[in-house]
């Protein structure tokens, strides 16, 4: 360790991490503290475990471009109730239905849409539309080429998921939930 | 004019006593009204010289403190029997000398807070980009509230009624995993991971799909029952479980 | 104590003040960390002790009615490397000594502060007005029925005051200031 005040060096970098909304590369670290790399390094280590021994809220994580100061996501509801204020925008349930229908089988047309539902789907259709969830994904070959519907990327956005591929598989969810609601009801009511 | 002359600059006619007051050491309860009377005009003499505008307060001060400086010379009216209310009451300074002491007070202050701005110009606040809070949270979210698997049940829902319409016969083995087992082995799982445990790893050991599917339902049923919480820190990031925290001490 | 976890709160604490653009009201922190009102301040002057202990680059201050987590002072310059802020002369004297007598004789009006400082205050009120330092509150009674001034929450963050009893008791601050200055003459004159 070749820093003359490893302790106030310490202090510097917190203060950078803190202050940047962003990742700072070590290199930013060593131009401001004005210190070697290595030694960088085995300070920003003894902070990091610092700051894993004070069990707080923050955190300090290395990502790819650097070192970030950082809220554990333990504490993201926290964060949450801070900035947002209680509104509720909400789905029907038939806009809810014609959703699922359309993240499971994309792309589907109206058409299809109403096959399963059973009813027209019209403004559910114009809703999910509306508030992006849905979009149109082409047209089928066929008679009157009609509208293919897909999801969106900010269907994917809002439930957090990274692809299709990551919404759970609807046919085991289904044959088994039916199976399990007996058991279900009974845990409950226990 | 061909040289320079610094001349300090003052607030105002207060400001321009102050300075002398200080500068001769003199108490401000006695002033020597003569003598700072004669520095006050050559300092507005000498802004006039300097063709400096003198606003209309200076000089209507200067007047101030002809006039006073004029009543002092006047012989002193008799004593009464209180000559201490003689002295305080009587004095023709006492209005200016009150004035400039309400003044001190707050130029005082203002030097005070000309240090705390000093330093609270040193002290940074956390340049949060509030505006990516309220994105994150705080954006037209339609599907507010919804979790993935309000989508689910809605999808059952509607399949649970095309079924009903086109009943067809299946036949379903008895499953030997129950989810009840699989809450208590999820609970069991999370005593060894205080930190949270990535949602996905548990259906690393999963064979069946149908464990799979087991094992979901016990998640959601830990939900329901509060025994576990879900947390997802970041856009498509891991989907984390944890103790609630009222487990969480414990 | 009656709050069951205090350092998983004090973690909450921790993230709402790192997330926070302005000063945390102690009822924000109880609402968001569901606790009493004194607990939160037993918890934050331990937050606030911890962090003094640990002799890092940051500190919790309490400022304009809330509580703010942020840099040390002397860490200022190493800040500025990272991170240039707009930099800001100060107040001019006119402007400090109107702020001063506005945030003691509040409400005022212009002509009241006239008379206190001898001058005019025109630009030194449009200043402050300007930088949302002061701020209209209502208008006086009487004849022309003239505006009064109030400060506001920023007078109090730029300074960094608790709140308008943070400021130093005038009568007192003249007498403690003359007694320096005793001391200062005789010990220049020794």
């Amino acid at each position: 360790m070749a820093v003359l005040f490893p302790e106030e060096t310490k202090g510097v970098i917190e203060c950078v991490l803190f202050i940047a909304n962003e990742p700072v590369s070590l290199q930013t670290i060593c131009d401001i503290a004005e210190i070697e790399k290595e030694d960088a390094l085995e300070l920003l280590r003894e902070l990091q475990e610092e700051y894993r021994q004070r069990r707080r809220g923050l955190q300090i994580i290395e990502i790819a471009k650097g070192f970030q100061l950082c809220t554990k996501p333990e504490f993201a509801s926290y964060i949450e109730r801070y900035y947002k204020p209680q509104t509720s925008a909400g789905l029907s349930k038939a806009a809810l239905e014609t959703l699922a229908i359309v993240a499971y089988k994309q792309p589907i047309t109206r058409g299809e849409i109403e096959l399963i539902r059973g009813v027209k789907v019209d403004k559910a259709i114009a809703t999910l539309l509306e508030k992006d969830l849905i979009k149109e994904a082409g047209r089928k070959d066929g008679p009157g080429r009609p509208v293919l519907f897909g999801t969106t990327q900010d269907f994917l956005r809002y439930f957090g998921l990274k692809d299709l591929k990551d919404l759970p598989d609807p046919e085991e969810f289904i044959v088994q939930n039916t199976l399990e609601d007996e058991e279900l009801r009974q845990m409950t009511s226990e | 004019m061909s040289y320079k002359i610094v001349l300090p600059i003052f607030e105002g006619p207060f400001d321009l006593l102050f300075h002398l007051i200080d500068k001769n050491e003199v108490d401000i309860y006695d002033i020597p009204i003569a003598k700072i009377t004669e520095q006050y005009l050559e300092y507005i003499q000498s802004m006039q010289q300097l063709d400096l505008d003198v606003a209309s307060e200076f000089l209507v001060m200067a007047a101030n403190l002809l006039s006073i400086k004029a009543k002092m010379l006047l012989p002193k009216p008799p004593k009464e029997e209180n000559p201490e209310e003689d002295e305080l009451g009587l004095d023709p300074r006492d209005e200016l000398v009150e004035r400039l002491l309400e003044y001190r007070k707050f130029k005082m202050v203002a030097e005070h807070l000309k240090d705390k701005e000093q330093v609270q110009g040193r002290i940074y606040t956390r340049p949060n980009d509030e505006e990516m809070y309220m994105h994150l949270f705080n954006e037209e979210n339609p599907l507010e509230g919804v979790s993935i698997f309000d989508l689910l049940d809605a999808l059952k829902d509607v399949l649970n009624r095309v079924d009903e319409e086109v009943p067809t016969a299946r036949e379903i083995p008895r499953e030997e995993v129950s989810i009840r087992d699989k809450m208590r082995e999820v609970l069991r799982r999370m005593v060894f991971h205080t930190n949270g445990l990535a949602f996905r790893e548990l259906f690393v050991k999963s064979v069946t799909r149908v464990e799979v599917v087991v094992t979901f339902l016990a998640v959601l049923e830990l939900i329901k029952l509060r025994k576990i919480q879900i947390h997802q820190s970041r856009l498509f990031g891991e989907i984390m479980i944890y103790n609630r925290r009222e487990e969480m001490a414990q």
